[in-house]
């Protein structure tokens, strides 16, 4: 049991902080880059490419870097520190996770690799309206004739969907299940529009429109989907920690620095201990994020969903908490756009809505407490 | 003690229910329902319908528009309007200088404004807030000087809530910077068309652009425009902030929203957690909603009851709450704000995450919630 | 719509407010009277009875008064801000509100007579070991034999039922449904114990006890039952009411005189914040409490009904938050027996443990969120 | 970052399962499980078990029997022994004056007392808070004055748990009156069977009478009884402090007592809304649980990790939602508090609001949460 990380994970970690940091420790340089489409620097992704970033998750035969959750983590977090408006989480995590999890050797190797070298942005089309983060799909379906797949009906939310590359959609398949397939990005009919976080999304319209099965064609992947969500939950849970880290130091150095009534606002205590009582939110959802990650490394995949579900509740009541309290303790200034602490709680607001939200994982867990005892944190 | 509404109460209700679901335009009263912004002339319009029915200022004296009205009536005709989703008559007019001009300003000043003040022929804009001065209203820096007959104006204000539609703006300036500070401040009325103007809208985490700052350089204002005395200030901002916070608790509004909230749940209001928020939420309004009827009922004369800071605390938290509830039943289609109505996730959920983070402004202006709990444990507690 | 009281209402108030103030203001004699069996004053219950407060709730027929719910809510307020231990709540609105409820003109006449003077303490031997606030009874049964009725079972807790000298005991009937009888306190077998907020309780057991039929014999009560108990209800809540008032004050005056690190408490902000707080809470439960007496006042059962929900809710979350931060605020101090604020947060406990608490009421009012659209207070 | 526990602290926890399940006496564990308060030879009883294997004092330094064990290691001793519902080591002797008197003793008085205070040969009690001090220890007054070899004692301590069984005290006292008020306080060791020692009890709103007020009249102590130098009170009741806090978060008991409401609430357990509870509960304890181990994985030396301060703040926090909890599931039943045996209700339903009321201590003693606010705003935070 160890909660450290070691010299490479350290190295990692500096590396990550001193590329977004200088593109996004400025936080004029973030809100400019996110008012201009598509809602990130294409030359950040390139780099991150170029420091083998955007490989991390995937093996090497299939052209990444084969590291494990724990790096993946350290990304996660760095990027959440600055807010960086990157799609990591959702085209490498969840879109370039399912292919790994999923596509043949030759699929891999084409779309990760493309993937990995930063020349193809992926996205996962998968929410459709109504769905509440099921791991199936129904209002898009998929259709074989003569050994051709095509796809009809409409995802939305699909983030970055309009600048993807290459879309990985679920479907309902046509005996029963979710199937996921590869749709080239100018094949489908995209809207694109802003969302609040300072992203794209669009709504992505299939109208018999050709599709390559990812892996073996008409499988059932709902247990694989399901997986790769656990995944993108815990690295969405250390995203958030990220940035809640810096929501919270960026309130407290306003406190320590603004004044009013002639004093500045540490002195007053009621602002102080609601303060300490968002680093006490912050520390519980980090010992459970830092946990649920070393979970995933085991590769227990029952254990990992628990943890999933552990790390984004707790998650999800400090990101409200924190968030909610890093705005009203600033006053005035924390509801302005050029300010930084409000887009850091529209951050995450949108983290706590991908992959769901507090309740969605309460009852979850609330309907398995009769399972056990008590929770035992160490296999 | 007496639940009943009397007789004439009742039918009171039962006019202000019809007029406001009947008379004021169906498509604003969509608008507001789905939580849209109004654009300038949708205001105005609402506005002028309830003037000319004379429900535009029913609080005023009764020789510029105001009715004489019952507290218990004013608390009814505030209800009604907000469950039936009329927007409320524009606040700067008439809750905040409308009644200062009526308290505090010479005949001449109340002929030359009131009527068109009641009327929203002239829109006001509100120039209290400056950006350091925050909570601490009194350290305004913002200055008028005397020069002949006028003043000279100097600052900038910030916060300014639709000053881009604004034709004038009430300002607290200092005037003497010699005394005590609250002791310096005037209340001066500025035509925002008067050279040296300058209003830049501030953008919100949103991405609406409702509040300014307004600047002014060497802006020159005729001397008739003080209201009251110089140094009075002070005075009338009290009076001002008083009055809204007596009607500053949304209630019927957040009922409103709430009510349809659980129209919009659908399924999910069987979830037994849901359920239970929900009906927590409708407990707590309801608790509040008495409690204005308790404040209302011991309310006399314009002092607002010590009380209305829990409804100002307790309102907006019960807002947001409320705009946090359908977030959550937004689920992952709340993530699709920028998304236009070809959109194939319905208009409300589009909207609930941007009203969301909109409404986390409502327990900082007005009186931030931690100013409430302060004026709550000194003047009601004597802590 | 009025909420204030008349100058009957008033003097009523002052009345109650002299007798308990005269007997309970100085807490160390509530507290000998509470340590001392039967854990209330006789004396005190005696002059209740005198000032005609015992009869209060009863028709001048039947030897009370014939008041109202809002002067039965003004005692229930008064005996709540010096935590009375008398037993009124159970003894005369519970106990003999069913008997009004249920009995026959005969006996009416003869136990409210003797209870509004003062003779005859009454107890209702209603919860039974398992139960939750039902408005049945399972556990004691009653049979007949021959036009005579005996029970058999044992009820538990049941408040002050060692001291009564009548009880009025609910049982399962033969033919279903439940049905009420008055036995003679010293005809069952009683084992008195005190409660932790100075009250005394007993379990009772009856063993082919012989008991008389409350009102007609036979006849299913259970409507009845849970009528009284949403009075008692709306009454235990505007008892909860004095009783926060009053451990509020208690609280402000302790914060404004306690000094430490050389300065008196309320020189700490967050303090004084939780302070303003707690008022907050009260401020609403005042206001549910008081709407839901006038709704009872209104002899609308349904809509007592649903007042009595969420009165009970509101005064539950307000009982809990009050009290705790009563003792917090106060530190060691509050923890002793011989300060007054740990035994108003006993009561207060005690208080919602009688008749539902919070969880009780939420998802009573949680199941029928789908009938109405908002709520209006005013019929 | 790695989850697996190595093979020697699995082989660790393994055997420290073992004995406390097995070697421990099953009677006194069931009280615990219960939640009764034990008797003082029940106390002593499992704390010399715990002696006699080396598992009483395994933090002190390793010649006074001490263990050498790693961060871990004692964390797993603490939560295994928790998790079996094995009375910890008496806190006063294991955690408090027993490291004080190794670190800051002379070689006379370690020898004197140590193995004695290992042992619980000796019951210390803690004379430390005083009636007008409360959270602010530095202002205590109870005085020490020399005379000759001794020490004249006058004053008066209180909160002195278990008190009535105590043999000796540990007290800071002042002995110089002159000087900033935290350098003139002592730590003095008082035989309570000394003259003018007297124990009063105070009852508790629980109806337990688990403190004392101990009050000191011209109590003579002799001179060798002080630890350390005079002056030096204040640095070791910092140290001791300290100490106090590393293992005040009580994630163990809790989860037992979690696990066990879980078992007691039956039925109830299937209600969405008392399950949901649990389940967010069961998590938040997880998280001060994996957030102890952090704090443990990065202390260093015998100065605490400042976020001990939010295991003591947020543990604390969870001991008093369990015990609520428990109310709630126990219902009516639960006012039946002073019922014997002889009861229809179950026994823990019947303690369960006494150990709720008993446990609004916990976010009082041993620093306050106020205090802990403050130590995380201050020290952690900057503010």
């Amino acid at each position: 049991m160890d909660f450290t990380y070691d010299d490479e994970q350290d190295a990692l970690r500096d590396a990550v902080r001193g590329l977004v940091g200088r593109a996004y420790s400025d936080f004029e340089q973030r809100r400019q880059t996110t008012k201009a489409d598509p809602g990130f620097s294409e030359k950040v992704w390139t780099q991150m490419a170029e420091m083998g970033v955007l490989g991390l998750p995937f093996s090497e035969d299939d052209g990444g870097v084969g590291a494990g959750p724990v790096e993946i983590s350290i990304v996660a977090q760095e990027l959440g520190r600055v807010i960086a408006p990157e799609p990591y989480l959702t085209s490498v995590v969840l879109a370039g996770g399912l292919v790994s999890a999923v596509g043949t050797t030759e699929q891999r190797g084409e779309v990760l690799g493309a993937l990995s070298a930063g020349e193809s942005v992926l996205a996962l089309a998968h929410d459709e309206p109504g769905s509440r983060w099921s791991s199936s799909a129904t209002a898009v379906t998929a259709t074989e004739e003569g050994g051709s797949w095509t796809l009809s009906g409409v995802k939305e939310p699909v983030v970055h969907g309009a600048r993807a590359d290459l879309l990985v959609v679920s479907a309902a398949l046509p005996d029963g299940g979710t199937g996921l397939f590869l749709v080239e990005g100018s094949a489908a009919e995209r809207t694109d529009y802003a969302t609040y976080d300072g992203g794209r999304a669009a709504k992505v319209t299939f109208s018999g429109t050709a599709a390559t099965p990812l892996g073996e064609a008409g499988r059932d992947v709902t247990a694989s989907i399901a997986t790769v969500q656990d995944i993108g939950r815990i690295m969405a849970c250390n995203q958030a920690v990220g940035a809640m880290e810096v929501a919270l130091r960026t309130t407290t150095e306003y406190l320590k620095s603004r004044k009013q009534f002639g004093v500045p606002l540490n002195t007053f205590q009621a602002l102080n201990f609601r303060a300490a009582d968002m680093y006490v939110s912050l520390e519980l959802a980090t010992s459970l994020t830092q946990w649920a990650t070393m979970v995933l490394a085991t590769g227990d995949a029952e254990a990992t969903r628990d943890a999933a579900h552990r790390a984004s509740l707790q998650v999800s009541r400090a990101s409200r908490h924190v968030g909610q309290e890093a705005i009203q303790l600033h006053g005035g200034i924390g509801m302005t756009a050029e300010y930084s602490v409000g887009s850091y709680v529209s951050v995450l607001t949108a983290l706590e809505r991908l992959l769901g939200d507090g309740q969605h994982h309460l009852s979850a867990l609330a309907g398995g407490i009769g399972d056990y005892g008590s929770i035992d944190p160490l296999p | 003690m007496e639940l009943q509404l009397t007789a004439e109460e009742q039918e009171f209700r039962a006019e202000m229910r019809d007029f406001f679901t009947t008379k004021v335009s169906q498509e604003i009263r969509d608008a507001v329902a789905a939580g849209h912004e109004l654009t300038r002339e949708q205001i105005v319009e609402a506005h002028q319908t309830l003037n000319a029915a004379g429900l535009a200022v029913p609080h005023w004296p009764e020789e510029w528009g105001g009715r004489g009205w019952s507290q218990i009536q004013r608390h009814i005709w505030n209800e009604e309007m907000q469950a039936a989703a009329v927007p409320p008559p524009l606040a700067f007019n008439a809750s905040m200088i409308g009644p200062v001009i009526a308290q505090f300003g010479s005949q001449e000043i109340k002929e030359r404004f009131l009527a068109k003040t009641a009327n929203l022929d002239i829109w006001w804009s509100q120039g209290f807030s400056e950006p350091d001065a925050g909570s601490d209203l009194a350290g305004l820096r913002t200055t008028a000087v005397r020069d002949g007959d006028d003043w000279v104006v100097n600052g900038q204000k910030t916060w300014t809530t639709l000053g881009q539609y604004g034709d004038w703006i009430f300002t607290l300036v200092r005037t003497d910077p010699e005394v005590k500070k609250q002791k310096g401040i005037s209340m001066l009325l500025i035509d925002m068309t008067s050279p040296g103007v300058e209003v830049r809208p501030i953008e919100l985490i949103d991405g609406g652009h409702e509040v300014n700052e307004v600047w002014f350089s060497d802006v020159r204002v005729p001397g008739e425009n003080l209201v009251g005395e110089p140094g009075q200030g002070w005075t009338m901002a009290k009076f001002l902030l008083g009055n809204e916070r007596v009607g500053v608790a949304p209630v019927g509004s957040t009922k409103r929203r709430l009510a349809r909230a659980k129209e919009l749940a659908g399924e999910q209001a069987h979830d037994p957690l849901t359920a239970a928020r929900i009906a927590e939420l409708e407990n707590e309004l309801l608790a509040l909603e008495l409690t204005a009827l308790r404040v209302v009922a011991h309310s006399a004369g314009s002092e607002p009851h010590p009380a209305s800071s829990v409804l100002k605390l307790k309102g907006t938290e019960l807002q947001q709450a409320v705009s946090e509830l359908l977030v959550d039943l937004a689920g992952p289609g709340s993530l699709a704000s920028g998304a236009g109505d070809d959109s194939a996730l319905p208009d409300w959920a589009r909207h609930a995450t941007p009203s969301y983070l909109n409404l986390r402004k409502a327990s900082i202006y007005g009186g931030s919630n931690e100013i409430q709990r302060q004026i709550i444990s000194r003047t009601i507690l004597g802590l």
